[in-house]
């Protein structure tokens, strides 16, 4: 094994170009090292001025979503040793304005996950005097998996529908809905319908089908959008058969 | 420019979040906002695994948690803040679950408890083993439904403005924009987590730099306890990344190389085949991680590229209750050292994981500064003393997040008004130091990483698992040579956007600030204590030091003062710490 | 700030794979709709009688109508075999209040399959 | 927060699209290789044309038929329209390709039916 690698790292600084532009630099390839240890390396030894975000650098945070050689990647949990001999191309990810470097934009995420109310709603909230709302392993299992989103965006960046569609809800955000409406302490389900049925939601999903393939956390916002889709349906069905009163 | 917020919490991990919910929710009118340098679901918080402790079976009581806290703080925690800790810990943790914190259930639908090491009953709540993640995005999307709550994301504090002994706001760079700003509140919360990042090897994340110890610190407050670091017994090699000690609480064992369960050899029980309460792998973390540095004594550790190990042994527990109860270790096993923890031995070595010490504040929250309080790992209460039980450390934070919270709203409620002109000069000056700092190390020769790394390694060699009075003050003398290689540091980025390297500059600059804390604090507490053990005074002095340790920078700022604070003992005296027997 | 914005090529689907293979999957959409003219042919074909009938099979084996065909078939099938692939994700199904396993879901879908197109050979070929 | 429109049309079609989807999924396949690749290519014998005829007369048969017809020409129009949008990038022409697509999708279903219902 060689003991170098390239890492070929697309750098975007507003100062100085309007492209971006490619630098190349030569980082140790060792056992165990990930893409973002060849990151922190180029910042210690080589470069004080690439910047981009990590932190937990165990695959829980978030942070450090790039773009490694065409692949939506959290950059700490994978390694240089996959790539060689290199070189490996890292980019900032896809579908997101770039701010710089590496560093990406994600406000509209931010904003837009609000509008999707993540969070328990109820008719009535009982005091927590009276206990733990009761909620057995199999109803936990109804929602486990949508509750694992990180909001690391590497669906966003491998959706196509977001590119074309910036309007789009996404798939996180949708998944999180759903994370909510699956949960058998929330009531909020109806709250949720008007945006998540809206044309921004999930009718702009073709299902493509790569944000599921990109998620590191095996969410599935893909099967999320679809099984809303479902309900949506039959519940329009059930509006448009049904009179009001008896809904 | 300037904005202004009658309550600013800075940090949005589990106690900045938890206190923000409490201002809104103790006064609607207040205007409150979150400053944090990371996205809140990013911050440390995320990372937590293991669970949070709360009585909730029938046959545990509040008391009997309380006794395990205080005994596994060796008797320097602050006995009536434990007790208000356990009492409100439960209701916490159920208010999380009233907010959709997807905790493990049993099978009728109650909350799941797991043991843990240090306590006697099972009363550790969790959500698999990412309990720290799943609380961290139910307090965060919580606080999306409540739109009062100002939030500035990727904001980086740089100082407290602190005018006659009361606090009137912060400076803060925008990190995307690079503009500096004074945001002024009539109260502010730090709830910025540990300082992990002091030690070359620790469970902690790149941003547990120790930023509010060290503004606070600089801004005249007393750190509390600063010696008191908690390592880990259960780290993977070369990243130092956390194994939970539910692993060892599903019944997980540790082995020295000759495959032997050697805890049975420090006075921590007799080897069970099923997990024992406070007993083996179930004792406490500071015992536990110095256990390992005696079997590396005797030869009994394995050696690798990345130091030495022991084995932490779940391959008895199967693959169904790994996959049940132990999920996230069998991933970041996988991941990160290409093990299958069903089938193979995990490598483990003790790692820095927590400061028990932090901003001296009362059961309240408040600091000795009006208007300035503190809640989390940031904070000294204290309830942890000199070694802090596993699960104790997430509802700590929301207990005493929301108490921060509260408190400060009370505050901001009585104490609001006019902003002093001196200020107001403060935050130009710090203005315009940013600025400085930007380019006047153009010609600066020392590299960052440099004098961090060599901080790091000064810190594992002077106040380590085990200290003595030579290896401290060799310590403290290469500090105060860091110190001053610091001021010749080079930045090659003077970009006004998403300055990384600048924020990477001002993070060493509060990391030398509290390494030389700790040192300072370590130095002077001649006694061994929890996770304070010094090979040349190896007793425990309740004579002495039965007592808090406060060290405050002297006003002209060139010297460092320690004295001593007597430790609250309410019901329980001081006495042996058991374990095991 | 002023920030990147990285421009999206007309065919942004020739840069991944995956992209291509969606696009093709999507495009299976205009054979089917073939599919449905030519049978429309058929029936016209052979409600006109058998001498229209014969005309139809006649015509049915010019080598670029069956090369169409044979196109179409490529991608009915790629339809098939993406769409049983993906129902398991909108489709939950409870039996006595458990989840059926996504797997078995699908297994479900090609058994159905290959039971119609047993029964249709059938009734065409008796 | 402003109340979204909700499109009343989208769920209906897609519910079109999908049935059209699992009819074509499961029944175009054999269909389609009879017809258009065994039969022509000598692979099998075709059926006779008294045989098809009598099939061909069978109400359930029609039925079927037009189902499938219908539905595999909404399941078109409905993908096909998004292909459009996105793989050309051609949403500001929605207008236009949503009368092609619907529309299309419409006429051939009438014309099925007729020639369905006229079988002789």
């Amino acid at each position: 094994m060689a003991d170098e690698i390239t890492l070929e790292v697309v750098r975007y600084r507003p100062e100085l170009r309007i492209e971006p532009v490619v630098q190349s630099y030569q980082v140790p390839l060792r056992e165990h090292w990930a893409i973002l240890d060849g990151l922190t390396y180029i910042k210690d030894h080589l470069d004080g001025t690439l910047s981009f975000r990590w932190s937990c650098r165990m695959g829980i945070c978030g942070s450090c979503g790039m773009t490694v050689n065409g692949d939506p990647q959290l950059t700490c949990a994978t390694f240089l040793t996959d790539y060689a001999p290199g070189p490996v191309r890292v980019e900032p990810l896809r579908n997101f304005p770039v701010i710089r470097d590496l560093v990406v934009d994600i406000g509209d995420f931010m904003d837009k996950l609000p509008t999707v109310k993540p969070w328990v709603i109820r008719d009535v909230d009982s005091p927590v005097e009276e206990g733990e709302y009761l909620q057995t392993p199999e109803e936990l299992d109804e929602y486990k998996q949508f509750s694992m989103c990180i909001n690391c965006m590497l669906c966003y960046s491998a959706c196509p529908v977001y590119a074309l569609e910036p309007h789009f809800l996404g798939p996180a955000a949708i998944a999180l809905a759903q994370r909510y409406n699956l949960d058998s302490r929330d009531e909020g389900a109806s709250e949720r319908e008007d945006i998540l049925s809206s044309p921004e939601g999930i009718w702009a999903c073709t299902f493509v089908g790569e944000c599921s393939a990109a998620c590191p956390k095996d969410v599935d916002p893909a099967a999320a959008i679809q099984r809303y889709k479902l309900t949506a349906a039959t519940q329009a069905i059930k509006n448009f058969l049904l009179p009001r009163g008896a809904r | 420019m300037t904005a202004s917020h009658d309550v600013l919490v800075i940090g949005g991990g589990g106690a900045g979040l938890r206190a923000a919910i409490a201002v809104a929710e103790t006064n609607p009118r207040l205007r409150v906002a979150i400053v944090s340098k990371v996205y809140p679901m990013r911050s440390h918080t995320v990372s937590a695994e293991g669970g949070a402790a709360g009585v909730a079976a029938d046959d545990d009581s509040l008391d009997e948690h309380a006794y395990d806290t205080v005994s596994g703080s060796d008797w320097l925690c602050d006995q009536d803040a434990v007790e208000a800790f356990v009492h409100e810990a439960p209701r916490e943790l159920l208010r999380l679950e009233h907010w959709g914190c997807p905790w493990s259930r049993q099978p009728d639908g109650h909350i799941a408890v797991r043991a843990f090491g240090g306590m006697k009953k099972k009363r550790t709540w969790f959500a698999a083993d990412r309990t720290g993640f799943h609380m961290l995005h139910t307090l965060f999307q919580t606080v999306l439904s409540f739109p009062e709550i100002v939030r500035y994301d990727e904001w980086y504090v740089t100082k407290l403005l602190v005018d006659d002994g009361r606090t009137y706001g912060v400076v803060a760079i925008d990190l995307a924009t690079g503009r500096t700003e004074t945001i002024t509140a009539s109260a502010v919360i730090v709830c910025t987590g540990g300082c992990g990042r002091v030690y070359p090897f620790t469970t902690n994340a790149n941003i547990k730099t120790g930023d509010g110890m060290a503004l606070a610190y600089r801004a005249g407050a007393p750190l509390k306890d600063m010696e008191f670091v908690q390592y880990h017994p259960t780290g993977l090699p070369f990243t130092g990344i956390l194994i939970t000690e539910a692993a060892r609480a599903e019944g997980g064992w540790l082995l020295n190389k000759d495959g032997y369960r050697y805890l049975q050899d420090y006075d921590l029980g007799k080897p069970e085949p099923t997990p024992v309460m406070r007993s083996m792998e179930l004792g406490p973390r500071d015992r536990l991680s110095q256990a390992f540095v005696h079997e590396q004594a005797k030869g009994r550790t394995i050696d690798t590229p990345y130091g030495p190990i022991v084995h932490l042994d779940l391959r008895h527990l199967g693959a169904e209750l790994i996959d049940a109860k132990l999920p996230f270790v069998r991933e970041l096993c996988s991941k990160y050292q290409n093990i299958d923890p069903v089938t193979e031995l995990v490598p483990v070595r003790p790692v820095v994981h927590y400061m028990m010490g932090g901003i001296h504040t009362d059961i309240h929250g408040a600091t000795p500064i009006q208007g300035l309080f503190a809640a989390g790992e940031v904070a000294c209460v204290s309830i942890n003393g000199a070694n802090r039980l596993g699960s104790n450390s997430l509802p700590e934070c929301l207990v005493f997040g929301a108490r921060a919270g509260r408190a400060a709203a009370l505050f901001a409620g009585l104490y609001g008004g006019r902003i002093p002109p001196a200020v107001m000069a403060q935050g130009r000056d710090e203005e315009d130091r940013l600025e400085r700092e930007l380019t006047r190390h153009l010609d600066g020769r020392e590299r960052i990483a440099d004098i961090r790394t060599e901080m790091q390694i000064t810190m594992e060699n002077g106040s380590g698992i085990y200290r003595d009075r030579d290896s401290m003050v060799k310590a403290f003398d290469e500090l105060q040579e860091l110190q001053a290689r610091f001021a010749d540091a080079a930045i090659d980025d003077h970009s006004r956007t998403f300055n990384t390297e600048l924020v990477a500059l001002l993070e060493l600059s509060f990391m030398l600030d509290v390494a030389e804390s700790i040192i300072t604090c370590a130095l002077h507490r001649e006694e061994s204590r929890g996770a304070h053990q010094r090979t040349d005074f190896p007793a425990r002095d309740d004579e002495r030091f039965l007592a808090h340790s406060l060290v405050q920078r002297e006003p002209d700022r060139a010297g460092r003062r320690v004295r001593y604070l007597p430790v609250t003992i309410t019901r329980w005296p001081p006495g042996e710490r058991v374990y095991g027997r | 700030m002023s920030l990147y914005h990285r421009p999206i090529p007309l065919f942004w689907w020739l840069e991944r794979r995956s992209y291509l293979v969606f696009v093709l999957r999507e495009l299976s959409s205009v054979f089917v709709a073939w599919f449905v003219v030519y049978l429309l042919l058929l029936i016209n074909a052979v409600s006109g009688g058998s001498a229209e009938y014969e005309r139809f099979l006649d015509r049915s084996g010019q080598w670029w109508l069956v090369t169409i065909n044979v196109i179409a078939l490529v991608f009915v099938l790629l339809h098939a075999v993406t769409w049983f692939g993906l129902a398991p994700k909108a489709i939950v199904v409870r039996l006595r209040g458990r989840r059926v396993p996504p797997p078995l879901i699908a297994a479900a879908h090609y058994a159905a399959w290959l039971v119609l197109s047993a029964v249709i050979a059938w009734v065409i070929l008796r | 927060m402003t109340t979204r429109r909700r499109p009343a049309a989208e769920p209906l079609l897609w519910l079109l699209f999908s049935a059209g989807g699992m009819i074509a999924a499961l029944l175009v396949p054999i269909l389609l290789f009879l017809f258009g690749v065994a039969f022509p290519l000598d692979l099998l014998t075709p059926p006779d044309h008294a045989h098809l005829l009598a099939v061909l007369r069978n109400p359930i048969t029609r039925l079927v038929l037009f189902g499938l017809c219908a539905l595999a020409l909404f399941h078109w129009a409905h993908r096909f329209r998004y292909t459009l949008y996105d793989g050309l990038q051609l949403k500001r022409f929605s207008v236009v390709i949503i009368l092609f697509c619907y529309g299309g999708a419409v006429v051939g279903s009438i014309i099925s039916a007729y020639l369905l219902l006229t079988v002789g």
